[in-house]
Parts: structure tokens; C-alpha cells; sequence
């Protein structure tokens, strides 16, 4: 906390520094330079040790870039579709076509709220059974033109309410897992932020799973586990720091292919330089997955998230 | 875990508190009950028709063809990936629970025949944290499934689950998208997948593979959903209507094809079953 | 309407012979012989020349076999299947499997209701978004399973209503023609009773269809069209005639295959006649499509529906 | 039926009402309007902005590269198989409405370019009996999906009908079958299908090929339903919201993908045909 304060500080002088610096009789490069050096010192050692419940903090920071950032700047000709054609248009997973290096795909994104209203419009960014089942639509619609598909996910969970409950949200998720599993085009996923459980996998299998540094993915949030587990509402940290929801350790578990950097403290530090980061892991991913055949993908996936799961074996003599 | 001392690790033993007395208490009606009374009765109070629960063992053997069942679940048990601790570390809250119900997690996985059909069962067992999914669940669904595919036969799930495995983290959630991928290839050969909903088919569970059957069916009492009462009012202070993810509420809403009644549930998988499989 | 009462009088003078008979001293035989024959002349001349509004009048009479009823008796083993997993259950369209002559066949079925209550819960049998997406989904399980799918029509229309407005039940409808356009099954469709416009035709795009002698198949009811063409409520019974919504109309526009013969004055006079005349119709289609390659059926199918239609060809100098 | 003399029968011509004087006045707004003004502004009026009805087309010019229409409808007209007379002949009526409008249905089917790409469109008439659907525009429908098979090319339908041709009584209903049908071969194909929903886009049309497109864009102020006011007034008296079937209604219920302006369908199209046609 103090370290963050003093990074601020710092921040504040260089900049005091530059513009002193502006007037042609004064120059002030080598104080500047001497400066910058400490600050990124103090913010590789502030930063780079993040617990897992600060990533968590990070990760729902109401500044950190959202979907449609991505959306605008990682991709061009957004063109947006909507509804499920059944029941309603969800404004909390948007889903559309758009342009990546020069390539037709179709988007999946988890969208929350900037602003009080916003939010209230797209539930805080969980998803009703609506925009699942628009999601699976869309799914249809990239494997009939054969259109990459690519999911930006970033929501606290699917949304829990009566009318969820009584559109059967359980079943949307699950119809969305089949048709992801078999879905005959490639499929690329990328959690920008919260990962929050069904709602977020609902649109998450996929031939490759990209993760921001400071997103989290999880079977549960940490208030929920401390809920659950612990009976006791004060344990959250601690259910954090057990989950292991942060990039790093999905990595380890084999859940995510590749980390996407973020600028230090965060992608709300510098959303120009994590978009760039994104895009540049993104298009890698891109143009492999583009270039393998679809028969390969789907083995592939089959047999990635067949293997999922860690337990022992019993021998007969235990 | 002595329990494990033979092959047949997965052998049900007798709930050891049923058999400290004779006599129980219905919860429900308050009558005192002769124990073995009830257990013949498919665990349903003979007073007011409560029901309580089923061991996964007592279940299989309430829908299967007497004495056809043999144990194929995988020998396996659940690891500690995340080293996952809350009020106990995880791998005691495994052998306790292994303990208390002689399984090795909270699934068993059957061949059986029911009114002369072979079929695959999976069954959950509540009593095992919760009916939790986790590795070894998400696993032994998948390897019941893959036998199903070897023998050309269906494949039958009876859930009975809270939801993934929280002490497993991301690798429980990963089961729903796990045990999809190969509910995928069991539609491509074309067996039938039955889903039997139990108290409770919730969160994880629900919301993956006890919903992808080609045919589903909920218990008489079952509680199937996504997000439990306490979620909703914690988030959204919600009011909630009286059957709310109770049998009659999924029916109502679309979500189920079927409820039966637990004595009628053998027969209803018989029907059922019929059609699917070529005499 | 004098011959009617002649007939019932006729009837029960039968009847009454019939009684005396009985008493061993009293042979009537020959005074019987003589009055069925005078019964069945008289019926064939008040029955042969329906008009086709004494059809559309026989096609709705209360007492005509539903649904239900051509499923108890022509089928074994109705195992009903509920809800579209998406929004509920539809009570007008019943979908499930059954046996017919020993194969496994999956069931559609408009369904009206015999009282007020029950028609209250079927809405009338008119089909809501509900009842034709669980159509739809039961198709698939149809495809899945190579059942062939057999379709009960009986219903005055799809619903019309808000609440069906809101779920796109023209869009469900749409789907479900497409889909059974392309279903990779075996599929038959029978005319029971009314075959009211869109809402019939939903679930009646098939390689057999079939038709009762006094069902009824129609655009638009007697009743709307009256009011929408001729702008006068009145002009029912001459709109009824215009339309040619009966069985013999139908058949000569290549619409429908076979007409299934009913009892003299209408399948409520004999229902079981009815449903055994309706099973020997089906069963020999029946066997007839389960015997031809899915290939050959799907091109005859295609064939059938594009070819639809009648118009002229304009010559370049007229 | 003289307007049939040479082979491009289907030429529009300027509707008569429209020459018969300079002037018209609004009935949205009530100022007096010069004609050719509006007629510039796709019959939208300059003061208002209340939207005319276009000529199938006017429709068509305002949505091409300027003079790459080449009608290429089947050149056919309506039969009439029932004898059909309400309180005109059937052959009457049409005969009726091919004067009023020049046209030998209620569609045109032409093909056409879009910034630069090729693209088979069909175009109703409201004007011609209510743009009701019949067997020619049942043919014409299947026709350009045909054609856009042949030429591999995107198709394109801009609706404008009450529903089904009832003077063709059960043969109107089956365009709906065979409609899909034909739509199920350009999705085997791999073709996209854009349906372009204007007012009216109802009843037995809604119903049937235009709610079938890959993409769905609702024209502004478009009515887009199956059963009209007036009939569920008729039969259940329900109160109905003051947006019941228009483009609004329709995008929040999800039964449409976009809604645009009708000055900037043109651009709408040109956008999203450019994600389905590789360069
Ligand atoms: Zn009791
Ligand atoms: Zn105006």
C-alpha cells in the first residue's frame, strides 16, 4: 500500500520534471532519466510479487479494459448481431463479425458495464440463458461459413435469477459445452478478466484457451469459497490465494495455453499496450489454428479436454 | 484407508450409523420407522412417502435386474492438485469421506442389465462431499461413457450433486466441458444417454452433462437448477415461487421430459430403454 | 337436416327391432334386413354429397377423434416426452415415442381437449413457440436414431398471442420447416382433423401425407377469410367452398397422397372404424418409406415441395 | 394485359397517382412536399422523416451500384387453380394489380451489384395484393436462391407482404414448404442468405423464409409478426404493448439480428455481405 502511494508520487514529480523540462533554459533530462530508473525498481518490486487476491482485484478493476475495448482496437468492422431468436437479446454476451488480419471471424464477448445504468443493462456482465443460446446460433453460423470463432470472456458468472432458472440457464451452458466440443471450425478463447465458472466456460472450449497475466478463471469466486468452505466470509483472501485461479498457475495445470503480458500493475495502467499484447498472442494463435486442418483441431480438442483432470491410480495392494 | 484392501475397493458397506439401531425417526412425519422396513421400501417412508436418500449402491440395485451388477469404475482416486486446504486439508476431507460411505469418490460406475437390457450406469453418491464432480467423477463419467461406445450399448447417469468440486478448483470446472466432449461421442455413434435427475442435480452438474441427455428424467422430489435459492437471494433478492427447482418446476418450464416416482423409476427406464435398442 | 333426423329415427327404430328380436317367439330378421338397407341408402345419399362446409363443421365436431386417441389405439407404448428445454411444455403438441407395428417411431401430435378445462390447458390445440421448438428438438432425436417421425395435424392454428409474438413463433415455425426439410429420417404426416394454415404445416412437411376423408387443410379458416376477403362475416360457408380445403380437393392439387376413408357422416359416428381405416393407410406408407434408402427419400422429398405450386408461363409476345 | 408486349415485362413503371401532380402532402407531418424531393430521398419525407412505401423498384435502385439491376425473374404469372372469386374474379384482381403496378407479381427476383459484389436479390411489391405470397413468388423465391447457387453468389430478400396469396388457397401455404426446402440447398451450399425484413414482413412470410436468413436486418418502422392485432384481439382479447410487431418489438424479443435506416440499408448490406464473400 505504501509502495503503491510512493509509485504515485513519483509519477507525479517525473511528470513535474517534463514539464519544468519544456522551457527551452532549463533542462532537466538527466533528473528525469535518474527518476524513471526508480519508479519502474519501485514498480517491478511492487508488482511483480501480486498476490492472488490482488490479481483478483485487478482483474475487476472498473478501469481494466473490457471486451468491446478489444473488440475496437484488436479487430476492425465490428458488425454486431442480435438475439437468440427465441426469447430476447442479451446485452451481456455480445456476439458479431469482424475482421481479423484481413480474415472474416465471428466474436464472442462477455461485455460489462462502465457506468451505474450500463451495468444495470448488461447485468453486470452475466449472461442470461439469452445470450447463450445467442451465442450457439452464432456458433452455427461460423461453422456453416467457416469463420474462426473467438470468444473474449470476462464475466462474474452467469447471471443467477428466477428467469434464468425458469429458461433453463443449467441447460443453455451445457448445449453450449456440446456444441463447442464439436464445433467444425477453430475455435480460440481468451479470458480478458474474470473467468467466472460456467458462465465463463459456456463460451470457452476451445482449440486454444489465452489468458491476460492479471485475469482470473475459477471454478467458484473467492467469496464464494469463503462462503461455501470456510462458513465464514472473511476467509476470501485465503480462498483466493487456495483456488488457484490466476494465469500463472492455469498454465501449470495445463487449463491455458499461453499468459498474455500486461503492463506493470495491470491492464487499466495502459489498455493500448495490453490490447497490442493481445493482439500480438492472439494473431500467433490465430494463424496456427487458420492453418491446421479441421479434422486435426477437433482431434485435438478432444483429446485436450479428455485429458483434463488429476487424480492417482489405486493399486490393488493398498 | 483400509478399505482398500481388495479390488472390489468400490463395495458399498453398510452405512455404519443405520445400523447402530433398529428403529429411525422420519423427519417428515415424525413416525419411528423399523429400519430395514424403510430400506426395502426404496428408502421411502411408509407413513407419509418421504424420501431419503439412496447410497449410489442402494440405487443401482433399486433399478438393476437382481444380481446384475458388476463393478467397472476405473480404480482410481481423487489427487491433491492445488494442495487445497480450507477447515481440513483436502486429501483428509477424501479419506473421511471415503470412510463414512466405502467409496472412493462420489460416483460408481456399474455394468448392469435392466429388464434384460445391458447398459452402463454411472450413479453419484451424495454422501461423498456433496455428490461433488472433480477429477475422479468428471474421469469415471467419461470411462462410463467410452464403455458404453465399446459394448454398443446405452448409457445411463443418475446424479445426485451439489455441483463441481470447489477443493479441485479450475480441474472441477473443467469436468463439465470434459465429460461434454465425450457425451459428443456417444451421440456420434448414436447410443442413447438417459440422464436421471436426483435430489439435488445442481450448479456444474446440471449445467453440463445431466443435461445433455437424449432423454432426461427427474426422481419424484428431485431438486434441479443452476444457482440455489441462497445465491439468488444473496444476489438479487429475488422472491422466489414455492416449487422453485423442484420436479414440477423443471417440468413446467421445459427443462425434463419425465418425473417418476422412485418405485416407478425401474419400470421408466425399462420403457424407455426399449426403444432405443434393438431386440 | 330432415334427412339427418330420418337416419337417427331410422336408428332407433333398429334398435328397438333389434330388442324385440331378442325374445325367442318373435322373429324380426327380415323386417331388420329391410330397415339397414332403407338406413344405408338413406346415409349414402345424405353423406356421399358433403358440402365442404358440412366438412369443415364434421372436422371440428367435439366428438371427433383426437390425437390421443388414434395414438391409443393405432400405436403401442406412447412414452410422452416433455418440454422444449428452453422455455416449457407445450399441452397442444404432444411429442414422444412409440411402437408402431414393432418399430420404434417418435410421435407428433396436435392435441385438443375434450372439455373446457382441458382445452384450457391445451389452449384449444393451437401450438405455441414451446410446442414447436420441443418438435424441433424431438426431430433430432428422431434423426439421431433413424426414427421415423409421424406427425398428428389437428389444430385450428398456432397460437395467436402476445406471449407466442415474444417467443418468435413465426420463427419457430420457419425453423421447424427447414428443419424437417432436411430431417435424415423416414417422415409422415397425417391430416386428422383441422389442418389450420402455418400452425399444421409446422409439422407437416413429409414424404407421405395423408389426409381423413373430412379433415380440412387451409390457408386461412372459412371464417378469416370471409372477414378478410369478403369484408362480411357472413360469407363463411362460400368462402369454405372456395378454398378447397377437403381431402378430395387436396389430392387432386397433389398436396396430399392418400385420403383415409371415414364412416358414413364422419369419424365420430365410428371411431374405431375410423382409427382401424386410418392404421391400414398409415402402415402401408409406412412400410413403404421405411423400405426406400434415406437418400431416395430426401430427394423425393426435395422434389415433392419445390414442385409445388401452379402458375403460368408468359410467352415474349403476348 | 398490354403492358406484357415486350420481353422486360417487368419493367416498373412510374406509378400513375405519383404523375398526376408535382405536389403531395405528408400524412405523418401534413406539409406539402415536392415529389420528385421525396422520391429523391428514398420516399422518405424531408420534413418528417415518416417513411413511404418504395416500389419494389424503387427499393431495388436504392439499394444497387447505380445500373447493375438486370431483371432476371422466371417470366410467369399467376394461374388461377381453384377459380377462385371473392368479390372479384381472382383472375381479375391480378389482372388489376399488374396494371397498377406494372408488375406480374408481387416480386422481382433481379441480379444485381453491391458495392462491387455480385448478388442474386428478390424484391417484393406491397402493392401488388397486399405483397401476398403465392405460387409465382413462391417460384421467383426459389428461382433467385437458384440462381445465387449457379452463380455462387449471396442472396438477398427484402419482404414486404401481408402473408399468404389466400386466393390460392393450400397452394399458397406450401410456398412456405418450398421456400425452405430450396433455403436448406443455399445453406448446403454455403451461400449466405440475408433477409431483409420492411413493412410489412408477416403471417405466412415471417413465418417461413424471411425469418430463415444467416442475417436478419429489419428495415426502421418495419412490422414484423405471425398473428396481426387485429386477430389476437379477435381470439383472446390480450392487452398488447404499444411497440407489439414493430422493428423495436422485434430486436429486443431477439427475433432479428439489426435494425438500419432505410438510408443506410444500402451500407448496412455492403458491410455485412463483405464478411461472407472472399476477395
Ligand atoms: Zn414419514
Ligand atoms: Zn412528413
Amino acid at each position: 500500500m505504501a509502495e503503491k502511494k510512493a509509485i504515485e508520487l513519483l509519477e507525479t514529480k517525473i511528470q513535474e520534471l517534463r514539464e519544468l523540462n519544456k522551457m527551452e533554459e532549463i533542462d532537466m533530462s538527466g533528473e528525469i532519466l535518474l527518476l524513471e530508473e526508480k519508479l519502474e525498481a519501485l514498480k517491478i518490486r511492487t508488482y511483480s510479487n501480486l498476490s492472488d487476491w490482488e490479481r483478483v482485484k485487478i482483474a475487476r478493476h472498473p478501469e481494466r479494459p473490457y471486451a468491446l475495448d478489444y473488440i475496437d482496437k484488436a479487430f476492425t468492422d465490428f458488425y454486431e448481431l442480435h438475439g437468440d431468436r427465441i426469447i430476447g437479446d442479451d446485452r451481456a454476451l455480445l456476439v458479431g463479425l469482424a475482421q481479423l488480419q484481413g480474415k472474416p471471424v465471428v466474436l464472442l464477448a462477455q461485455q460489462k458495464g462502465h457506468s451505474t445504468e450500463e451495468n444495470k443493462q448488461r447485468y453486470f456482465g452475466m449472461p442470461r440463458p439469452q445470450g447463450y443460446r445467442k451465442a450457439k446460433r452464432i456458433m452455427a453460423l461460423a461453422e456453416r461459413f467457416s469463420f474462426p470463432l473467438i470468444s473474449l470472456i470476462d464475466t462474474p458468472g452467469a447471471y443467477p435469477g428466477l428467469e434464468a432458472e425458469e429458461f433453463n440457464i443449467g441447460g443453455a451452458i451445457a448445449n453450449n459445452l456440446l456444441a463447442m466440443a464439436k464445433l467444425q471450425t477453430p475455435t480460440i478463447a481468451v479470458i480478458i478478466g474474470e473467468g467466472g465458472s460456467g458462465g465463463a466456460l459456456a463460451v470457452g472450449v476451445a482449440d486454444r484457451v489465452l489468458m491476460l497475466e492479471n485475469a482470473t478463471y475459477s471454478v467458484i469466486s473467492p467469496e464464494g469459497a469463503s462462503a461455501v468452505l470456510w462458513k465464514d466470509k472473511g476467509k476470501t483472501k485465503q480462498a483466493a490465494n487456495s483456488l488457484n485461479l490466476t494465469a500463472e498457475h492455469l498454465l501449470k495445470l495445463a487449463v491455458i495455453d499461453e499468459v498474455i503480458p500486461e503492463p506493470l500493475g495491470g491492464a487499466h495502467k495502459d489498455p493500448q499496450k495490453t490490447i497490442a499484447s493481445f493482439k500480438k498472442v492472439l494473431t500467433r494463435h490465430f494463424a496456427e489454428v487458420c492453418d491446421t486442418p479441421p479434422d486435426e483441431l477437433l482431434a485435438a480438442r478432444y483429446k485436450r479436454y479428455r485429458s483434463l483432470g488429476c487424480y492417482r491410480t489405486l493399486s490393488d495392494n493398498r | 484407508m483400509a478399505i482398500f484392501k481388495d479390488k472390489h475397493y468400490l463395495r458399498v458397506k453398510l452405512d455404519k450409523e443405520t445400523d447402530e439401531s433398529l428403529w429411525m425417526q422420519c423427519k417428515s412425519c415424525g413416525e419411528l420407522v423399523f429400519k430395514r422396513r424403510v430400506r426395502e421400501n426404496n428408502n421411502i417412508c411408509p407413513y407419509c412417502g418421504e424420501y431419503f436418500f439412496l447410497t449410489a449402491r442402494e440405487r443401482i440395485e433399486s433399478l438393476i435386474d437382481e444380481g446384475s451388477f458388476t463393478d467397472i469404475s476405473k480404480p482410481i482416486m481423487a489427487a491433491d492438485p492445488l494442495l487445497f486446504q480450507d477447515t481440513k486439508p483436502y486429501p483428509q476431507r477424501i479419506e473421511d469421506a471415503q470412510e463414512k460411505t466405502g467409496l472412493a469418490d462420489a460416483i460408481i460406475i456399474g455394468s448392469v442389465v435392466i429388464s434384460e437390457i445391458a447398459v452402463i450406469i454411472g450413479v453419484m453418491d451424495f454422501r461423498f462431499i456433496g455428490g461433488s464432480m472433480g477429477s475422479v467423477m468428471g474421469e469415471q463419467i467419461c470411462h462410463g461413457m467410452e464403455e458404453a461406445i465399446r459394448n454398443q450399448c446405452p448409457f445411463i447417469l443418475v446424479s445426485s450433486s451439489g455441483g463441481a468440486r470447489i477443493q479441485e478448483g479450475i480441474l472441477s470446472l473443467m469436468q463439465m466441458a470434459k465429460t461434454s466432449v465425450v457425451r459428443a461421442q456417444l451421440a456420434e455413434q448414436r447410443l442413447p444417454f438417459i440422464s436421471v435427475m436426483t435430489y439435488p442435480t445442481t450448479a456444474g452438474v446440471q449445467a453440463s452433462i445431466a443435461s445433455l441427455g437424449d432423454v432426461i428424467i427427474a426422481e419424484k422430489g428431485a431438486m434441479i437448477g443452476f444457482a440455489g435459492r441462497r445465491v439468488i437471494r444473496g444476489t438479487i433478492a429475488e422472491e422466489l415461487p414455492p416449487n422453485y427447482q423442484t420436479d414440477s418446476f423443471a417440468l413446467e418450464h421445459g427443462s425434463i421430459d419425465r418425473v417418476a416416482n422412485r418405485e416407478h423409476l425401474r419400470e421408466e427406464l425399462s420403457n424407455v430403454l426399449r426403444f432405443f435398442v434393438r431386440q
